[in-house]
């Protein structure tokens, strides 16, 4: 019987090595899988790549993971926020390196990552500096550059509900990332708030098909950002 | 006081968008766009991390940490609203679907170039978010904006000296004392705010300015 | 206030002009939106170029647009099938174009399409007669033929639902191409068996939102392509 | 009779589908497979145009259809499927999501090419569907075929005659006399059917057949 289950946070991402490039979902605190990368700050491996939206925020979750030294690259569209300190001084200090991506096309290049499609051309950063060193093109009298799709090691994901095919929905605006990140990473690892018998998720509102996840933590009640960030908590 | 407060440029933006139309709001001064939807008017809002019909901030504490726009501030959803992933989100924006997006600029051009993401300075920590696909993707680009810096400088100008969002972008631009329309002959002043004079406009803006005329018109 | 609705089919397809590209959803006929197309039949508008997974069955929806001599090209995957005859009699005599397609690169050129993507790159077809005369190219040592986005004047599209909005919610396997053509169209005319007020349809399940959509036309009972050829119908 | 019928054929395929694994079948005989699915297994059954979680057909009376597979029969759900549209179902297949895929061939060449959807000729009208997307795009490629056509020619040849589905794309051949591995060697034979010789396979076969060795395994 297909059971994608995991028993806890730490097992599940307890194979990542040093070195793995990750993708990590969120838009700000909505949908960051923060019990999933407390784990692998506590399983501790380096010289990450992480890919994911945003840097993080105080010193917990992906801060604290950037905070802990385990990462040697974001690849990102907005790495600062108003609660965001540690990636900037880290890459001020040069410690840590930066690929900025337009949103739009970060989105994209995941996408392609996980349909087989190795690259593609879009109009967002033409003539801006985003543009530079990549390959350009016209099609029917417009300018486009070439973007390469995106694909990781692993993915770490949160959504709202799974069943123990890997099922997912998700809440809200915490959708943003997951989708398209649990389908373009060899090992897709989501947290959800509540497991659910097969058939209780509609086929019709089904948001991650099963196929694209492979193992599935229960977080009952998953720790909020931004109250962590107010209260000056670290982790660990 | 001459010109027009930020409420009132917001007001005035607003006045300019046709009913019916799908609207992305850019952070800071944009956000007040959606105070200001004409009586006869329905706009629908999108946000760009995955709402389509984003209603206004809920009362205090009912906040859902979930429910937020691009700037990261709780907001809510209209019924009729639809939630969806950010590739799809990004259709929307990079395939030409959204009407009009509203956004700040540090920078705009005689020509439309909008610089609004980064001053380049070796130090700063570059974010460009959506801005580059908002620029290359909707249909038209308005810009709100103070006519001058905190300093006075201009920031309507003949070339941007900041690096750029996107190239020949922005179709109209609203300051506390004048609507100046981006046009191929340049920018031209359709409106001046109330006890604002044309050179007084001029003298604060660092390109030329071209005074409505059918032929000015693009 | 926002009103997608259009009283009639017939009004919906009225500015539909000869020589016109035309995206029509459905796989067989699950999806087809049978009166939308009749109503383009009994509109009349010739030389029309149509995008579709297949060329009909008997002799209505797509298969009596195109016996009626109104298609002058078809772009498909699939052209033929147990009860199509009119295309393939059509196209021996020389009188309609076939623009062949693998089904997954007609899916993804559509989206691409409504993406703002003008081209990708992808492995399908690769070595085969249908990448001739595309542009190829190596990415990572694997070959990837270069495919360009597909766009439409109108997509005519059945769906199940709709709210005054256009958000769109679809059945089973009826949604197929439905969700991509609704985003790829100057204009796109949607069927549904139901329309509904704003907020029926939960802000989480909606499948094709608002914005992708410009007419609604109410069919509550759709004719069932599969009957009307099992009884010999022909339209008109 | 010697060899397999095509019951036979489809069960002994299916007992080289592993546990768990996520499975799309062609049209016509590949659609066998979904009958033998081992007692102690789980397979999920994609199909292209838009359902995982694929279930056996329906009684009569009670199709819909709306539900239906990839060749247009009626099909139904298991609890715990889901729907999409065409663009994400082929983001499964062509993104290497779906781990086994079962089709009917034409022609397989030793390499492993594949022909299965068009005869080439001149007035055929040629229909492909997602079999090219398929053979590309999914992990593993196993196709089920009678041995020789009809009038007795071999299918299974040295380099295919009609038109391509892909290059080198099949692993295993299973026909009613035998199950081979394309390798990068040449054809493997695996298993014998009962009663069938290798001598007897070899003569319905216009490819060299290599016998299973630890060398000849890929």
């Amino acid at each position: 019987m297909i059971d994608k289950r995991v028993g806890c946070a730490a097992s599940a991402v307890a194979d990542i090595r040093d070195g793995a490039t990750i993708m990590i979902g969120g838009f700000g605190e909505a949908g960051s899988p923060i019990e999933l990368i407390h784990a692998l700050v506590d399983a501790g491996p380096r010289h990450l790549t992480v890919i994911s939206n945003n840097t993080g925020s105080g010193r917990v979750g992906l801060a604290a993971l950037i905070a802990n030294g385990q990462v040697r690259k974001m690849i990102c569209s907005y790495p600062r926020s108003a609660n965001s300190m540690v990636f900037p001084e880290l890459h001020r200090r040069g410690e840590i390196a930066l690929e900025l991506v337009p949103q739009g096309t970060l989105a994209e290049r995941i996408r392609c990552g996980g349909a087989g499609i190795p690259a593609f051309y879009t109009a967002t950063a033409v003539g801006t500096i985003l543009a530079q060193g990549k390959e350009s093109r016209r099609f029917d009298d417009a300018e486009y550059v070439m973007e390469r799709g995106l694909r990781a090691d692993f993915s770490l994901v949160k959504a709202d509900r799974a069943d123990r095919y890997g099922n997912l929905v998700y809440r809200c605006t915490a959708r943003n990332f997951g989708p398209i990140m649990c389908t373009a990473a060899d090992t897709t690892i989501v947290q959800v708030r509540e497991l659910v018998p097969p058939g209780a998720i509609d086929p019709e509102v089904v948001v991650t098909p099963g196929v694209f996840v492979d193992r599935v933590v229960v977080v009952p009640h998953p720790q909020q950002e931004s109250v962590l960030v107010k209260e000056g908590r670290r982790y660990p | 006081m001459n010109g027009w407060t930020r409420e009132e440029m917001a007001r005035r933006l607003a006045a300019d968008i046709p009913d019916g139309a799908y609207v992305n709001l850019g952070i800071g001064m944009p956000e007040l766009v959606v105070q200001f939807v004409p009586r006869d008017r329905e706009f629908v809002f999108q946000t760009e991390n995955g709402l389509l019909g984003m209603g206004p901030a809920p009362p205090a504490g009912s906040e859902d940490p979930e429910l937020i726009n691009a700037g990261k501030k709780a907001v809510s959803a209209i019924p009729g609203a639809a939630y969806f992933h950010h590739a799809d989100s990004f259709t929307m924006i990079r395939g030409g679907h959204i009407d009009v997006c509203v956004l700040g600029a540090m920078q705009v051009s005689a020509r439309g170039d909008l610089a609004n993401w980064s001053t380049g300075e070796a130090d700063a920590i570059p974010a460009v978010g959506g801005a580059m696909d908002l620029v290359a993707g909707v249909k038209r680009i308005l810009v709100i904006t103070e006519h001058t810096t905190k300093s006075g400088e201009p920031k309507i100008v003949t070339e941007c000296t900041y690096p750029l969002t996107g190239r020949g972008v922005v179709d109209a631009i609203y300051t506390n004392l004048a609507v100046l329309d981006v046009t191929s002959k340049g920018l031209c002043v359709r409106e001046l705010a109330p006890g604002v004079t044309h050179e007084e406009v001029q003298a604060k803006t660092g390109a030329p300015l071209l005074t409505p005329t059918p032929e000015n018109a693009r």
